[in-house]
């Protein structure tokens, strides 16, 4: 089961304040499609607006990234620049 | 890919670059240079007030006009549904968008336009602009972010309830969204510390400055496709947001990006692109439209200015055990500041258990913020660079030892959740203490300040073609603009993996309909992500000559080896054919299967983050509060420096921008909401004589995931230098200023107060 | 609005055009002679990217008339390569990657060859006031700086 | 649209008949720093521009009687270069040089930044300690006025119609007399004045101040005249205390706004501090 962590604002808006979750999921698109299942409304949130941080790498455009069982994944809003 | 020792050839130096001569001759066209026959002049009729409903416009005394073509409104856009996309950390809502192109409804900013016109000449389009009568009833404005939030402030968009607060409320606000980012548990945290350090600071909005106003010239054609020319820092964004707006199909607009003056984050949005497309298609002739410095100042993106707060806990040999922050940004008259990234980066530099972060991204009458260097991370990172300051201070700590102590290596869980790879912050500590700035004596009334900054660089889709010509010179197209040098990179790793000579490699700009879609230069990405696309095209023009040299001499391919820009028969061949050249395979290319060419499309991810250390020393004047830069030097984590003189360049602009920031640099408002200094003289950069040489140190700690290492280099050094000059001025005065700008009437004021 | 005919030199050459009164001289030099070398930064003479030189004085052409160039003769940044040569101001600025984006360019140019004109032998704190009305926004000035020094100092070896 | 019309008449007479028969609807051209600013603003829109560099008597700058006539026109680089001025009025040339670059050094003129009649223009407060008396030339002919009386708000001035500025007389310098003005700016260059301070003073032969002038710049709706000041200085060897004095009669004679520029409390302090200041450069030069 790898580990799943929101931002405080997207646990509090979505997950009871919970921001953290073992979720087994083979890829992002997955990973995403379950949480949408626990807490309807998160998933397109989190299309729209995250990049997602899996060992430490972001990617900055989400999708077929594939997840191990014991990795960490976090979500966290997509950057930009100047 | 590098030649058989192991050296680099190209990578790391600094060859002259190749769209220089255009440069220093004026040949180079800029936004405003390109004419075209019949073309119109366009200008843009802007609101007068802060805050105002729009009863009607009347254009027709302006149509009337002999030499006036077209009049346009907000009425001739397509109509928008609030629909956000992903725009870096300033998301873009195409109705906001549309409402900030041409006022629909009310007015929310002075200088918002209202109504544009296209006519033969200029004196025309002004008088046009006089002609138009629009009926105002003036509303109450807000400017300040903290008189925005209260309760009883002038509501700028009756639709607004504040986002990230549960339940949703039911009054509307000019709090957009809330922003929340924890790790561990702060008050345990403060428990543990032995001295906690708290101060409020207010940074001002300032404008990125680029010399070059924005331009756009528009050709629409009868069967509704149409060419755009335009100084921006992503055609293909430009390309994305005007055919949404006009209601285009994206095939059926050409977006050339002309040579740009400068952007720094403040030409990655659209302006006169979408004006000059409506005004053309309306008159059915091209049409110019260049914006005047008070139109750059008063209309276009500034960063926000903020009220930020932070407080810190350390043990008493100085490791921190929390740190806390609550952000205030103005986003400007429509939502979205860059609250996020600075609410991220506040604390990033430093490996801390416990984080809080609260950010709050808040409307107020003022032109919407656009992304400028490192957006917000200036503004949070300068509170805690200030506050460590103090720490350091009051426990007799050496500041950048302080820095040591804490700072972020690879492994550490960033203070934004992930952990790191490898990255170089350490690095730059021991380099700005190793340097002899550091350790250089000071005069009376002179100070000495540290400060470091974070920024994680990105990547993101880029597209790369190289075209090898019958005479082994190529051509290599990308479609990033080249604001700062890039093509002169881009060249340099196409000719390091190809192992020929850079000036053999000519590289251009290529327009949206000649290569496959390119993010904008932005980010610090270019040399990262279009450089991969370029290493990317490379190595596939590689494998094709090294497959024609395969057939030239009737061998394997895999037989042939591609080594210092020769193909070379290997194994079982070696030594049975004289290595060819590039330029001997191409000139057979006809022969062996036709054009060489390769093309690249990739996303790339995997960018490096990038730290540095300043150092500052100032002099006070003590009688006038006039600070003077009395020496600068920059220190930051490349990871690798392509064009070293480019990578050199970065980083003392991006020092300069900080400095002006720090000392001079604000919007300043009247009573009325008016802005009071639209133009250089009173919008304060700095000038040639106001600043030392800047010196840099540039470290190189290789990201893995760029073939040559490189990280982003534009955006950290600009974090640094606000909360440099603030140290440096506490240190030679004993007085630490809190509201930026750091100008000379605060300083005497707070000499005089002691404070 | 009866335009005024203007009989003057441009980098040299005998050069007449028509003007509007109220025409500056940047105006004339971009949209008449289509000299867009000399750049609007701002129109008021803060920026110095729209330096030209008339009757040999360092100027803003923004901020002269285009009427006022009758019989006087004007040098902009088109006119500074000698032939297929450039002028060793702008070989130096290119060594030293003197220039980020390039708008600012010619007007430090142009700045640059008034002041070395005048003084073969400037400190660095003359360079950086003589150029202090050309603003630049990438470079923070070092490598600008630098590169005029050391063109003075090879110019006054040579 | 208004139809302007550009004349660059050859002699002051035909100056003076052009504006006369434009009235108000004339400006002046000299150095065109201020003009055409404002007129790209559509701050003014004047129906004649009457450009007065092709006049010789605006353009030159000529020694008489032991001191200099200037013309209006003359720029700022000219006038930087003319070893005459910068030996005996160094405050007045430094002054001039202080407006703006190097590019607003070539057109800038002490005419102009007069007539210009900001309440910050940097000439005014040097050229009034050093007792400059302009020649105006007008419908009724050609009269000389003290610069101290020109100036009578901001942007206005005591010229009549159709009248202009065609020159401007300084002095010779006493023996043992010196010039300086200051400015405080918030960069090093391109700003103007927060405060400026003129000051031009004679010492005896023991080194005491045997006559002084001191102006202010940017603290008022005009120039100011500090008496107090002047009175402060003369009979001193400008030790501490008359600086001290010198301070505090710059700063009582202060009347300034706040604005984007300043604050009242600011430019109040910053007046003595450039007071003290310039009398200690215009000592130095005195003493040669």
């Amino acid at each position: 089961m790898a580990r799943i962590i929101l931002t405080s604002g997207l646990g509090n808006q979505y997950a009871g304040g919970q921001t953290e979750f073992e979720i087994e999921a083979a890829n992002v698109r997955r990973l995403i499609a379950a949480l949408e299942e626990r807490f309807p409304g998160i998933g397109p949130e989190l299309e729209r607006e995250m990049a997602v941080a899996i060992d430490g790498e972001i990617y900055q455009d989400p999708f077929l990234e594939t997840i191990a069982p014991e990795s960490e994944v976090y979500f966290l809003p997509r950057i930009g620049g100047g | 890919m590098t030649s058989e020792n192991g050296e680099l050839k190209w990578v790391g130096k600094s060859p002259i670059r190749p769209d220089g001569a255009d440069k220093v001759t004026g040949r180079a066209k800029f936004g405003a240079d390109l004419m075209l026959p019949g073309m119109l002049v366009g200008k843009v009729l802007r609101s007068p007030h802060a805050h105002a409903k729009i009863k009607s416009i009347d254009t027709s005394k302006a149509e009337a006009l002999p030499g006036v073509k077209a009049v346009v409104t907000s009425a001739d856009m397509a109509e928008m549904q609030p629909e956000w996309v992903a725009a870096g950390e300033v998301q873009i809502n195409f109705l906001d968008l549309s409402n900030n192109i041409l006022a629909s409804g009310k007015v929310l900013y002075d200088g918002h336009a209202v109504a544009a016109v296209a006519a033969t000449n200029s004196a025309i389009a002004n008088a046009a602009l006089e002609l138009i009568e629009v009926d105002y009833e003036v509303l109450p404005h807000v400017i300040d972010v903290e008189e925005a939030m209260a309760p009883d402030a002038p509501i700028l968009h009756d639709d607004m309830f504040t986002q990230g607060v549960t339940p949703t409320p039911d009054k509307p606000s000019n709090v957009f969204k809330e922003v929340d980012i924890a790790v561990g548990d702060v008050e345990a945290g403060f428990a543990k510390a032995d001295l906690i350090v708290e101060r409020s600071f207010k940074t001002a909005a300032v404008h990125q400055g680029y010399i070059e106003p924005h331009a756009a010239v528009a050709s629409f054609s009868e069967d509704g496709q149409a060419e755009l020319w335009c100084c921006t820092q992503g055609h293909f964004t430009v390309r994305a947001y005007c055919a949404k707006l006009l209601g285009m199909d994206l095939s059926d607009l050409r977006v050339t990006a002309s040579e740009i003056g400068g952007g720094f984050g403040g030409k990655t949005t659209v302006y006169l692109e979408p004006v000059a497309l409506l005004l053309s298609r309306k008159a059915g002739r091209p049409v110019r439209a260049v914006m005047t410095r008070e139109e750059v100042f008063r209309a276009s993106g500034p960063t926000s200015g903020a009220s930020t707060w932070a407080k810190i806990g350390v043990t008493k040999d100085g490791k921190i055990v929390a740190g806390e922050a609550i952000l205030k940004y103005q986003a400007g008259a429509f939502a979205s500041s860059p609250i996020q990234p600075g609410c991220m980066c506040a604390f990033a530099p430093y490996d801390v258990e416990n984080v809080k972060v609260k950010g709050y991204d808040v409307v107020s009458n003022r032109p919407k913020v656009a992304a400028y260097r490192a957006p917000g991370a200036p503004i949070s990172e300068h509170a805690v660079e200030s506050v460590l300051d103090e720490i350091a201070k009051k426990l007799g700590i050496d500041p950048l030892e302080l820095r040591e102590k804490n700072a972020a290596k690879e492994g550490t869980n960033a203070a934004y959740g992930p952990k790191f790879g490898p990255i170089g912050f350490a690095d730059t500590l021991a380099a700005a203490k190793a340097h002899p700035h550091y350790s250089a004596p000071l005069g009376p009334n002179q100070g000495r300040g540290v400060a470091s900054g974070f920024w994680f660089n990105i990547g993101g889709e880029s597209c790369a073609t190289l075209n090898v010509g019958e005479d082994g010179t190529l051509v290599l197209a990308t479609g990033s603009p080249d604001i700062g040098g890039s093509r002169a990179s881009m060249a340099i790793m196409a000719a390091e993996t190809l192992g020929i000579d850079v000036a053999d490699v000519r590289p251009i700009v290529a327009d949206t309909a000649s290569l496959g879609y390119t993010f904008l230069t932005g980010g610090s990405r270019v040399t990262f992500a279009t450089g991969m696309a370029v290493i990317e095209a490379s190595k596939q023009v590689i494998e094709t000559l090294r497959e024609r040299a395969a057939k030239i001499w009737d061998i394997s391919i895999d037989a042939v080896i591609w080594e210092d820009g020769f193909a070379k028969p290997a194994g079982a061949n070696a030594g049975e054919f004289e290595p060819m050249s590039l330029g001997e395979i191409a000139a057979q290319a006809g022969k062996t299967g036709g054009p060489i060419s390769a093309n690249s499309s990739i996303n790339a991810e995997g960018a490096g983050p990038g730290f540095g250390t300043h150092i500052c020393d100032v002099e006070v004047d003590l009688e006038t509060g006039a600070v003077t830069v009395l020496r600068y030097t920059a220190v930051q984590d490349c990871g690798k420096a392509i064009h070293k003189a480019y990578v050199e360049g970065q980083i003392q602009g991006g020092a300069a921008q900080g400095i002006g920031w720090a000392l001079n640099e604000e919007y300043i408002y009247n009573d009325e909401g008016r802005l009071d200094n639209p133009g250089f003289l009173d919008y304060r950069i700095p000038v040639a004589s106001d600043l030392p040489m800047i010196d840099t140190v540039i470290v190189e700690v290789a990201n893995p995931n760029h073939p040559y290492g490189v990280r982003g280099v534009g955006e950290v050094p600009i974090i640094p230098p606000m909360a440099a000059v603030g140290n440096a001025i506490d240190s030679a005065i004993g007085v630490r200023m809190t509201d930026l700008p750091m100008s000379p009437p605060k300083i005497l004021a707070a000499l005089d107060n002691g404070s | 609005m009866a335009k005024i005919h203007v009989s003057t030199t441009v980098n040299g050459e005998p050069t007449e055009f028509l003007c509007e009164p109220q025409q500056t001289l940047l105006d004339v030099l971009r949209d008449e002679l289509r000299l867009t070398g000399s750049k609007e930064g701002c129109a008021t003479g803060d920026c110095g990217a729209c330096s030209v030189t008339l009757y040999g004085r360092l100027i803003c052409s923004c901020l002269a008339l285009g009427a006022e160039a009758e019989g006087h003769e004007i040098e902009t940044i088109e006119g500074m390569a000698d032939g297929d040569s450039f002028h060793p101001l702008q070989q130096k600025f290119l060594e030293h990657a003197a220039l980020q984006c390039g708008i600012c360019t010619p007007g430090f140019l142009v700045a640059a060859k008034s002041l070395l004109e005048r003084n073969s032998d400037p400190s660095e704190t003359e360079v950086r006031y003589w150029l202090a009305g050309n603003l630049c926004r990438c470079t923070g000035y070092d490598k600008i700086i630098r590169a005029v020094l050391e063109c003075a100092a090879d110019m006054r070896g040579a | 649209m208004n139809a302007l019309t550009y004349e660059s008449p050859g002699s002051v007479d035909e100056a003076v008949k052009l504006l006369a028969a434009a009235g108000s609807d004339a400006k002046i051209l000299a150095g065109g720093t201020d003009l055409l600013v404002q007129l790209r603003m559509g701050m003014i829109k004047p129906a004649l521009i009457v450009d007065v560099k092709n006049i010789s008597e605006t353009t030159v700058i000529k020694e008489e009687s032991g001191g200099y006539r200037v013309g209006s026109a003359v720029s700022g680089a000219e006038l930087g270069e003319h070893d005459g001025m910068n030996n005996t009025w160094p405050g007045v040339v430094e002054a001039l040089e202080l407006i703006g670059s190097t590019q607003i050094q070539g057109r800038a003129s002490m005419g102009g930044n007069l007539c210009n009649a900001s309440p910050a223009a940097d000439a005014v407060p040097a050229m009034i300690p050093a007792d400059a008396v302009c020649t105006i030339a007008g419908p009724d002919g050609r009269r000389e006025a003290r610069v101290e009386d020109i100036v009578t708000g901001p942007g206005q001035t005591s010229l009549k119609a159709g009248e202009m500025v065609v020159d401007f007389y300084f002095p010779p310098r006493p023996a043992r007399s010196g010039d300086a003005y200051l400015r405080f700016i918030p960069r090093t260059e391109m700003d103007i004045a927060v405060v400026g301070a003129g000051i031009s003073l004679t010492l005896d032969e023991a080194g005491v101040c045997s006559a002084a002038r001191v102006a202010l710049g940017a603290v008022a709706a005009t120039q100011l005249v500090v008496e107090d000041g002047a009175a402060a200085l003369i009979g001193s060897t400008l030790d501490d205390a008359a600086l001290e004095k010198l301070d505090a009669a710059a700063r009582a004679a202060c009347r300034p706004i706040d604005d984007k520029r300043g604050t009242i409390e600011y430019r109040t302090k910053v007046a003595g501090v450039l007071a003290r200041r310039a009398a200690k450069i215009a000592q130095q030069r005195a003493e040669g």
